[in-house]
């Protein structure tokens, strides 16, 4: 049952404790035994591989430099469903594209475990002569043939796989040498799932988090990453940082030192600015609350997660508006998209543009930051206001236990997530957008937020009810989904035509 | 052209989002919209096997099935899905599917020709509204709905 | 001799006095008879065909409503060699650029009185079947031909005529119902001519002015506008604004009473910001010193003037940027460029694409003001200590006549222009880019900016040199020139590549 | 391959911006660039009309006359300049163009073979940098200098 401490498949009592070693060398030879390239693996050969490889080839390493020399690398997303595109997607993007970060998406079955589908998705993907799977099959290519990725570009390479199964597809692409790994216990399972429970999706997680952390044992510190844009759907910034603190505390409970928060763009420049500078700020707060105190959490900020606008030129504006968001924001790196966004994968020409686009908005960001700017402190303040009481709350029922709490709280709505497809968030929180163009939250629902904290958000979205005529309920919240998708003569008409 | 609610009532909907797709948001505000309009929806989710579709038209006797799929692998996901139908006995049940129904951004009539070819009555492009698709239902369902169209 | 009152050809003594009405009546029948199209246009008809337009329109009377309204609307440039393609191509700004404000663009040879060599030129289309021209020849198709162009769109419509020589084209543009003209005595002289001078060029302006003053008794308010973009090359803001005041305070004296402040954007967020508050508050002070309270003057930022890159996609954050900058400044209007800046003039395609990525960035600058941030407020501090010394002191030239006292200053390098063509300017000012991407002045030549000022922009200089590891010398301002046209390699490259 | 300052103090340039053209920038940095690798430059500015080019090429007894043109008409501008320069005992003087030199975005290949028409030796594309003029420059004047190449 959900909300109590059980024993799961790996014979483990569900806690945020750190996974014992022997457990977990078990736990290990398991899960590569479910798929022939698991044997390919060797954690001591792949580590001195890492080693190997020059510094800036590793995501740990150059995030940390980022850091201290307060750039907004750019990275985009791309996968394709066999080695030899997603060979040529990965060079045009690293070269054409001038990516700081080069990706490997994961097509979705390989996410779903479902590899014999994948291997009939790389099949069709030859035989139609253009891909026909949304990401690399990384698991049925397996560890050593997808290393000649890694090692066509110059730069650090990222695996990103959307899911709460990713046990195995971690375990190959460390060994291919990614340096980086995209993806979340709660933040996956919430908004990529429908029926794994929260309890499974987590304790995947430990396992992945278990493993860079075997890494850094052996020198090398690998870039865990959060993925709090979560359904990328009009996603508060509260929320967002709850997942960031709750996932970073998992991952730090199995001795992650390098763990990068995500959050995607509201669009709105100050609220992005102050939902970076906070996502990095209570984090670290409550990290170091539980006795955490030594580990790097760098924000990265992402293009628009919503639905976009089928208007290349409209596009356009997100595109570069995404970079300076960022930079101003003070993000560490950008995940960038393209103007393909509305209608598909993007070709790797598009792809590489939209990081132009993106590099040239941060180069034009300059050094402009908003510290100083009264509306910024407001909604800083604001964000902590809305966070802490539910992060307390949530430490609260799990009797100091952040995996524990997690479970009870999502299973009360106490953590919520906007338009999860999960059977197990109750997706009560509904998030609109107000006359200002800030994010606001039109129904809590069960979170505990402060009454005078929802009063303001009720206040502003009445004025945005008013100005729009709109009634005051969850219209607001659906027309929000479509605000970013409409085209020029809706959101921004010649005034006076018909006057 | 359209129907009423009342007449609406009388024809049931099957929707979800196919194969290992996430994408639940167009889906759940496209059920929403035509359970407003009348319809009565019988709404997967997302995630959902093809199987399961027919599960549920069989069950609930359904006049249609809606398919969603946006994230690319829908061509894979959703071949066979007519003969599946017919299989199952549902025939005359009228298919439509919509999103980003492939990977990447191609010509939509080369798009909508492939889904026609597998058997769906009618494709629907990316950003399509929902009051274009309960227009086109009210179209193709008035024969089933009885009661002179409103 | 420049810097005393003179007789002019139309037997005038210099001076910013109004023309009177008998002289300007001689000056008008002269002017029209220079060409056959002149003989076409009878004011009063005109202003009747100025007051049968629906307001919507109407300049004046939009930019009014958008200052009130807070919007800031969108404006391309554009012309074409032959009214078939000027045709297409209003057309296409206004439907598919969604343009608020449609412009034509007249090409060099009208700009420069000759006539002859564009007729030949609209042959020169006709025969190769592409523009020849880079406008459109306005005073060879004449009045009653050009309103065609007017009646093709639904939005108000504007002259673009960049040089000091207007008197013909503005007669023309007027009659054929263009609302907008955009052009001033000292920016257009200065910018845009050699041998001209300053004398002439005021004068030639005055003549508009008053013809637009002329329309204003009909009831017809036109919109007059300043280019204070000038030679386009990284003009500090307080050059910009001199010119701004100096040339409404020229127009004010003619009686017009809607003029516009155009400036060319730093592509700095704050200083633009700055910039454009400041244009519109100094020259208020300015004006109401001198008596004029009733002026409208709503500021226009324009896209970046100076050297593009020649990456469409990293146009395309420029093109961004600046509906970013227009609209989080605060100006009332925006006028755009496209991806194709560096190459040549855009197809309408891209120039609409240009206006759409520019409305969506208007769009997503929301209600964002800087006013509260203390380095806004540094800026807007930095601008009137250095506009307000030199505007005291061009007025004191004169003995309180501005007109007298710009040529005074322009021939002393009081008042001063970096890169200016002009035989009749010093150009010894010279402005380099900080550390910051600030605009800074590096040479103030004869302009009497205070020492503690020149000492903050030189500070701010000699940061960059440092960071840039090259010497404090004018090389700092040459290559300031080329830094926006550099690609993405040099601007920003991946930091650790050789590490 | 590159000439010595001192070699290429005895080559003059003639340099300008032709027609109504005022974009003066770019005529004014390469000006002050090649000046600055020692050759002779006589920059005659901007709107300048091509026969101020040519009487100037006389005056000073120049090699070369480097032309910009930015604005787009430079087509129209250039036309007949090689003509004039034959008619006036300028036969083998060296002609350069460079800037935006039709209106709009044309295909590089086409506008530099316009320009070859019309007779200049060398047409440089939008975007060129000053260090790739002074190559070509001592590469095609290096006949004319003098002594032997450094
Ligand atoms: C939000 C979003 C997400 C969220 C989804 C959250 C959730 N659980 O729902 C998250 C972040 C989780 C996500 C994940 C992924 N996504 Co996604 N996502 C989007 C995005 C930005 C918006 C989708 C959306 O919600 N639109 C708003 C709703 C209201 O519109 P809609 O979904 O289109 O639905 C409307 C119509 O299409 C129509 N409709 C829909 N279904 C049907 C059915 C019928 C019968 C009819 C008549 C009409 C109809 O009616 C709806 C209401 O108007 C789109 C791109 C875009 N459109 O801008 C990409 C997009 C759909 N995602 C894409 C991809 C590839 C993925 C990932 C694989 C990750 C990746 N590689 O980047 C994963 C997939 C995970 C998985 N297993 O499914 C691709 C699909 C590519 C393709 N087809 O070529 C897109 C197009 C982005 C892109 N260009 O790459 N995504
Ligand atoms: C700044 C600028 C202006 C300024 C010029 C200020 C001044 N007095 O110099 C102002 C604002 C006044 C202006 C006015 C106009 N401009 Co203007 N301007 C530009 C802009 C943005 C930058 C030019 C520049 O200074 N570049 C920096 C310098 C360093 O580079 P450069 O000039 O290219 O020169 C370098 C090389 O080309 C080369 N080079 C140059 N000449 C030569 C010659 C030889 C022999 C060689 C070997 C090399 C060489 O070496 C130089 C140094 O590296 C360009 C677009 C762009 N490039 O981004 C448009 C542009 C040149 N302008 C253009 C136009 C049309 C105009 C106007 C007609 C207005 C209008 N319709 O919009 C007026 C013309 C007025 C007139 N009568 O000439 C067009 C030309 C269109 C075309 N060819 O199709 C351009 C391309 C913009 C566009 N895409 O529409 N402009």
């Amino acid at each position: 049952m959900a909300g109590h401490p059980q024993l799961d498949p790996d014979g483990l009592p569900f806690s945020a404790d750190r996974i014992p070693d022997d457990i977990f060398d078990e736990m290990r030879a398991r899960n590569l035994a479910r798929w022939p390239t698991g044997a390919e693996i060797d954690l001591d050969e792949a580590a001195a591989y890492h080693l190997a490889m020059p510094k800036h080839k590793q995501l740990g390493w150059v995030m940390r430099r980022a850091d201290e020399e307060g750039r907004c690398l750019t990275q985009p997303r791309g996968g394709f469903g066999t080695l030899e595109l997603q060979k040529e997607l990965m060079t045009c993007l690293d070269k054409d594209g001038h990516a700081d970060i080069v990706p490997t998406t994961t097509d979705s079955y390989t996410r779903n475990e479902q590899w014999e589908n994948a291997a009939n998705g790389i099949e069709e993907s030859k035989k139609a002569g253009r891909s026909m799977l949304n990401g690399y099959p990384m698991v049925n290519y397996g560890p050593k043939v997808t290393r000649q990725l890694v090692e066509a570009i110059d730069k650090p390479a990222i695996v990103l796989s959307g899911t709460s199964m990713p046990r195995l597809t971690s375990e190959v692409g460390f060994a291919a040498g990614y340096s980086g790994y995209l993806g979340s216990g709660l933040a996956y399972t919430a908004s990529y799932t429908k029926e794994v429970t929260i309890e499974q999706g987590i304790r995947n997680y430990q396992y992945l988090d278990r493993l860079a952390a075997r890494y850094q044992d052996l020198g090398v510190e690998l870039h865990r990453r959060q993925p709090g844009f979560l359904t990328g759907t009009n996603i508060p910034p509260s929320i967002a940082i709850l997942t960031c603190i709750i996932d970073a505390l998992l991952a730090a409970g199995q001795g992650v030192k390098n763990y990068g928060l995500e959050l995607g763009q509201t669009l709105h420049l100050v609220q992005d600015a102050a939902a970076i500078r906070m996502a990095r700020e209570l984090t670290q707060e409550y990290l170091q609350r539980l006795g955490h105190d030594d580990i790097f959490t760098p924000v990265t900020s992402l293009h628009w997660m919503g639905a976009w606008p089928y208007d290349d030129a409209q596009c356009e504006a997100l595109v570069a508006y995404g970079g300076t968001l960022a930079a101003i924001g003070g993000a560490v790196s950008v995940t960038t998209k393209s103007s393909h966004e509305a209608f598909g994968i993007p070709t790797p020409e598009a792809n590489a543009a939209g990081l132009r686009t993106t590099r040239m908005a941060v180069y034009l960001a300059r050094h402009i930051r908003l510290d100083d700017m009264p509306e910024f402190k407001t909604e800083c303040n604001m964000i902590a206001r809305e966070v802490r009481p539910v992060m307390d709350k949530i430490l609260e029922m799990g009797d100091g236990d952040v995996a524990i709490g997690t479970i009870r709280a999502c299973e009360a709505g106490v953590m919520d997530i906007p338009w999860s497809p999960s059977n197990h968030m109750k997706s009560r929180v509904m998030p609109a957008r107000d006359a200002d163009g800030y994010l606001r939250i039109f129904d809590c629902g069960e979170m505990p937020i402060p009454k005078d904290v929802m009063d303001y958000h009720h206040d502003k979205l009445r004025e945005r009810a008013a100005r729009d005529n709109l009634p005051f309920d969850h219209e607001l919240a659906v027309s929000s989904v479509y605000e970013l998708s409409e085209n020029l003569e809706t959101l921004i008409p010649f005034p006076w035509a018909a006057e | 052209m359209s129907l009423t609610p009342e007449q609406r009532g009388k024809l049931t909907l099957v929707t979800g989002v196919i194969g290992a797709d996430t994408h639940i948001v167009g889906n759940r505000i496209l059920s929403m919209a035509l359970e407003k309009e009348g319809y009565k929806v019988v709404a997967l989710g997302a995630l959902t096997p093809a199987e399961d579709f027919i599960k549920a038209a069989i069950e609930t006797a359904a006049d249609a099935i809606l398919v969603s799929s946006l994230y690319g692998q829908g061509e894979l996901d959703c071949r066979g899905f007519r003969d599946m139908c017919i299989e199952a006995g549902l025939e005359d049940i009228t298919l439509y599917v919509g999103g980003n129904l492939v990977v990447g951004k191609q010509s939509w009539n080369d798009v909508e020709a492939r889904y026609r070819e597998m058997g769906f009555n009618r494709a629907f492009p990316p950003g399509t509204r929902t009051p274009d698709v309960v227009d086109m239902l009210d179209q193709d369902l008035k024969g089933r709905a009885g009661g002179a169209a409103a």
